[in-house]
């Protein structure tokens, strides 16, 4: 993979198109940067996966659905769950564990999601949200509607059960549904090449008779366009479609996981490949000015989602015994 | 008018009316609808495919994937019914129904609702020790689940009905032995359990437990095939001059413990008969409940009258010795009577 | 595929192992046949799943097979254990729920077994076998043995997670293990294309980075010869192999099923390619009386096992709490 | 001579010792011997790869595969370790577990053993509703399968050998609070479980209880971090005048009736102490079971302090509400004081 974004490609694309996904994709960074600085200050409960690296296969991939697709998640949800339009207000206060947030704080980090923006609550059981997302596509189809499901997973996830019984089934019945596989290399500490003699997930497609295509997860707009392909392809009722977005975990795998486990050099070459650094080296100096706007603007939503959600108020002991059932069940 | 149906025609018909009255309704499953099949493992669903050729999904085996995907059908707003050929399979799917499908709503603040219906049939049947559990156990209890058992053709029909119509999901356990099941797939040893069915809807609410037989002596609790060896039990009983009232627990979670203790508080005598392992099985809960409920008004500890605690034996012998019937729950009784 | 088998092939064996073959595969066959008797008159007691027009498979795989060698079964178990070398009478008390079968009655027709002959107790649940076989393999490599398992499953299982699972770890650990996929076309009552879009079961290999390969399932000496052939490989710690063996059930799936869902065509044409016709046909005509032999011995010999199971005392009610623990529990 | 040991320690130290003595064991799970990595979800493989290269196998994330071939190798008279980061994962590995390791020896007419041993750690720990169940009741009563939860460095260390060498599956409940984890996989609000572990080889017997405390007027059961909460309750009754027992269950399959037998009819009284739904957990068969052993020497129902039955929240408000603690387990005990 090169180092640099394709021109020809990038100057196809409008400048407010470029800055809007370069935008979310500092948003994304920044959002996760500020949560690592709250985790570790010990202000923020609980215990975080984070996407920085891969912010481009959240960013290419929603930005190429519609408002009213949906989309699942995983363990490490917060990338695709800012990419699909949730507020860092509802999401900081969710994992704050506050009332006001996404999921009412019952949900956590693990479970962000918002159905009404598209997202169903993060599933972190791994591959849990395939099967899931089958599900949503045999729903759309069933009722005609012309939606399409872009499902998050991991290449780590492509090991479980529940990846070949839900993408079987969504291959059978041609539900419109994007298996995204965002390869990252590494299932927690486990590198891939442990956990399966295949190199290409994209591969496994064949087993179910379905498209497979890789694609260079770290560019914004080869995850953008390939994305549009497979929701054409699902819109058109030709689907699923399986896409391998090569992509990188530039920190931990959760907490304070120091990720020893990453070669140096591979740390290095990605890192010279970050998402962002790459779409900015392919935008024109005379953007600069703009660039930094929006640092400045990102930098300043952020903030005021953490006074936001510092200032949310606790949910109550009551609160507990809430959500369970659709009616309360009276057992005396 | 009433028509005299079993278990399966109950639920056949319960599925037909409930699919034609509501489109969100589909079925999904192994072997449900092929034609010159079977209907699935009991035929509850014969025929099914030609009145909703779209509506009956025959899935590829694999319980973990359409189980999961009928709670993501059910997520947007489908009313699927998902079943397992036997229950053992359930485990397969565990993680679906209990990490998904019975946390969605809590996870979500509140926001998602799963209403998803699931299918499982019980019971030691001749088939050796994986098809022959008794899942109930592994389901009662779990937060934001429905589990409910139906032993004869009324309530099954009500009470698929009312899981259909419930916003949360529903597991409903059926018995081998009770389904009525015809042809190829009729059970030997099976015992009836046809009711009369009204030709007007009609539903069986979730929750409720039902009094099958009124007594004053002594309470006796079951469901699904314990609760016809319990009535059996009950007329010997009779005749020796002990007069049971014998209670169908029905709805496994939750508990209808106003009906259960009020009749525990009467008779002072309470005796549970779960088939299937005693150590950990759902009638540990119907004690501990009731000691809590009616600790002052019990005349006699709570006595259970369940299998071995062991797998399900393949030979007739073990596993009729495996399964509890009316002479031990007889046994159960005189001991319960000789207390205070 | 042809309607007879390849001469030259036939040609190459001496005249006792066809012989040899030829009688395995008719006690297979008779065998399943006098237990639908039984199991339809009403004396026997339980589920069948039985295995006619499938003798090939399960005769091809265990000739090829070492004594020591380790096979595991499924819910359709009696060809294989006859294959591996379970005696009618042990399989035809355990049929019958008695103390003397070879699992003292308390595991039945779906979990036929004997360990001491390297097989497994049946696993009944669709697929689960197969995660086993992998650790079978495992321990087999761990210690160094020269060991091969064979796994046999069905075509409908391969769409389990436990198949995707278990495949995938018996490759990145590279273990000496066969995977026997008979596909005979159905899963219950329902056809292979209905559940996946795939149409060779061994393309799947490929998603596992090993060797696939699709045999006459109901050609005994192309099911052998592939079976020598994965074996070695995997003696030489190239395995594991995922053979796919193309077959046809005769029968229903179980019990009194009618198989009506099999279309009349396809029956008559996978009747012409009967495994045993086959052989029989490549057999020279001077062998006639030894086959119809080899007819009346393998037929006394069930009679024989029918008598003895009739005869075999039943358990007591006290074998109800044996064989739980290795030591009883004693909880007062 | 002894060294005072966290339990995570003291679980690496009993599977370096065990590896030791016997070339048949081995351990398999995700992430468990990664150079550089965790040594599990909460270190307590750390390092051992590099002891055993060829002995701590990383898996692929395959849940039911891995369980799967541990029972597979057992059968082949290897004695395999596999665990799950979290216990809520078993389910996906159920089927593995209950359908083939806990039945096969029964199945095969006793000619199969599966020596093989499962861990999972339980516990709320701020990770929301799917990593965060207490499992225990999903697998207390399952025939062929023993189970035990291990409070402490000193039981940690002493069951686990004992799970090794034991002829049966078993699967081993730890605590994530009571880990004592360090570094990047400490956990906030962590309990000190930590014991003197004497430098002789030595097992904690399957099937035991224990009692941490002896005293004459409440039996108090409880196992993992509730054992710990209870013995702070205990601290603060004492003060009161109130002499409670408080013992260690355990051996949560089987149960070691003799000694819970004999506290409850000493004191008369008992309350039992459950992290997870009160509804169905594993303290319903304790009651159950105690009132059927006891029922003549009770002075006061069996009660039960537990969890809400809810899915487990995120809040660390909602949390704190959902797992019991020592301040309610006094209120449960004053409540039974007053009875009789
Ligand atoms: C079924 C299950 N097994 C194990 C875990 C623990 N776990 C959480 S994330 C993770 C690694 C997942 O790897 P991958 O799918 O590649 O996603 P990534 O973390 O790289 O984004 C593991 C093992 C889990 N949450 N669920
Ligand atoms: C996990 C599981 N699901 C469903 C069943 C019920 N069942 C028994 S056999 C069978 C069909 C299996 O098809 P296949 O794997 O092709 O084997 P075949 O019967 O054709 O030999 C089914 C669905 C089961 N035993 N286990
Ligand atoms: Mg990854
Ligand atoms: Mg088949």
């Amino acid at each position: 993979m090169s180092l640099q974004l394709d021109e020809a490609r990038v100057t196809q694309y409008p400048t407010h198109f470029l800055l809007d996904v370069y935008e979310r994709m500092v948003l994304i960074r920044q959002f996760e940067e500020r949560v690592k600085l709250l985790f570790l200050e010990g202000s923020m409960p609980g215990t975080i996966h984070q996407c920085q690296g891969q912010e481009a296969c959240a960013v290419g991939v929603c930005t190429a659905l519609q408002p009213d697709d949906l989309i699942t998640s995983t363990h490490r949800p917060h990338g695709h769950a800012l990419a699909k339009g949730l507020t860092p207000d509802e999401m900081m206060i969710e994992l704050f564990g506050k009332t006001g947030g996404c999921c009412k704080g019952k949900g956590g980090s693990m479970h962000i999601g918002n159905i009404d923006k598209g997202m169903v609550p993060a599933i972190a059981i791994v591959g849990g949200g395939i099967p899931l997302a089958s599900g949503m596509g045999l729903a759309i189809k069933m009722q005609g509607l012309s939606q399409v499901v872009a499902c998050f997973f991991g290449e780590g996830a492509t090991n479980e059960g529940a990846f070949h019984e839900g993408v079987n089934l969504a291959a059978v019945w041609s539900l419109p549904v994007i298996f995204i596989c965002e390869n990252n290399l590494y299932g927690a500490s486990t590198a891939i090449h442990k956990t399966t003699r295949m190199t290409r997930v994209s591969d496994r497609a064949q087993g179910y008779g379905i498209r497979g295509e890789t694609v260079d997860g770290n560019d914004v707009l080869a995850v953008y366009e390939a994305t549009r392909r497979a929701a054409d392809e699902c819109r058109q009722g030709q689907g699923p479609v399986l896409l391998e977005l090569l992509t990188y975990r530039r920190t931990g795998h959760s907490r304070r996981d120091p990720n020893h486990y990453q070669p140096k050099d591979e740390q290095a070459y990605w890192h010279e490949r970050d998402p962002i650094t790459l779409l900015r080296n392919a935008l024109q100096d005379e953007l600069e000015s703009e660039l930094s706007l929006i640092e400045t603007r990102v930098l300043a939503r952020i903030e005021t989602a953490v006074e936001v959600a510092r200032a949310a108020p606790e949910p109550t002991p009551d609160d507990l015994l809430t959500d369970v059932y659709a009616t309360p069940l009276h057992t005396p | 008018m009433t028509r005299r149906l079993s278990i399966a025609e109950a639920l056949r018909e319960a599925i037909t009316e409930e699919m034609e009255r509501d489109p969100k309704v589909f079925c999904l499953g192994e072997d449900i609808g092929v034609p010159g099949g079977f209907g699935g493992a009991f035929t509850v669903t014969l025929g099914l495919e030609q009145k909703f050729p779209d509506r009956i999904l025959d899935t590829p085996i694999s319980e973990l994937g359409f189980f999961g995907a009928a709670v993501g059908a059910a997520l947007m707003g489908m009313r699927p019914i998902a079943d397992v050929q036997y229950s053992d399979f359930l485990f397969l799917a565990m993680d679906q129904i209990v990490n998904n499908a019975a946390k969605l709503r809590y996870m979500s603040g509140g926001t998602l609702s799963i209403p998803v219906v699931f299918r499982a049939p019980v019971g030691a049947t001749g088939r050796g020790s994986q098809h022959a559990q008794n899942m109930e156990r592994y389901f009662h209890g779990v937060p934001g689940l429905k589990v409910v058992a139906a032993s004869n053709a009324y309530d099954a029909k009500g009470l698929l009905k009312a899981a259909v119509r419930d916003d949360d999901p529903v597991l409903i356990f059926e018995h081998k032995l009770l389904y009525g099941s015809k042809g190829a797939r009729a059970e030997s040893g099976a015992t009836d359990a046809t009711s009369d069915i009204p030709d007007v809807d009609y539903i069986v609410p979730l929750g409720t437990a039902q009094v099958l037989r009124p007594g004053s002596d002594i309470t006796i609790l079951a469901w699904l095939l314990m609760a016809h060896e319990a009535m059996a039990a009950a007329s010997t009983l009779a005749a020796q001059g002990i007069n049971a009232e014998v209670i169908d627990v029905r709805s496994l979670s939750p508990f209808d413990w106003s009906t259960l203790s009020e009749s525990a508080a009467r008779t002072g005598r309470v005796l549970i008969v779960e088939e299937g392992p005693k150590t950990g099985g759902v009638s540990a809960e119907l004690a501990a409940g009731l000691m809590e409920r009616c600790a002052d008004s019990l005349i006699a500890p709570v006595l259970r009258v369940a299998s071995a605690d062991v797998p399900v034996p393949f030979a007739p012998v073990l596993e009729n010795t495996y399964r509890p019937d009316a002479a031990r729950i007889v046994a159960g009784v005189h001991q319960l009577m000789q207390w205070g």
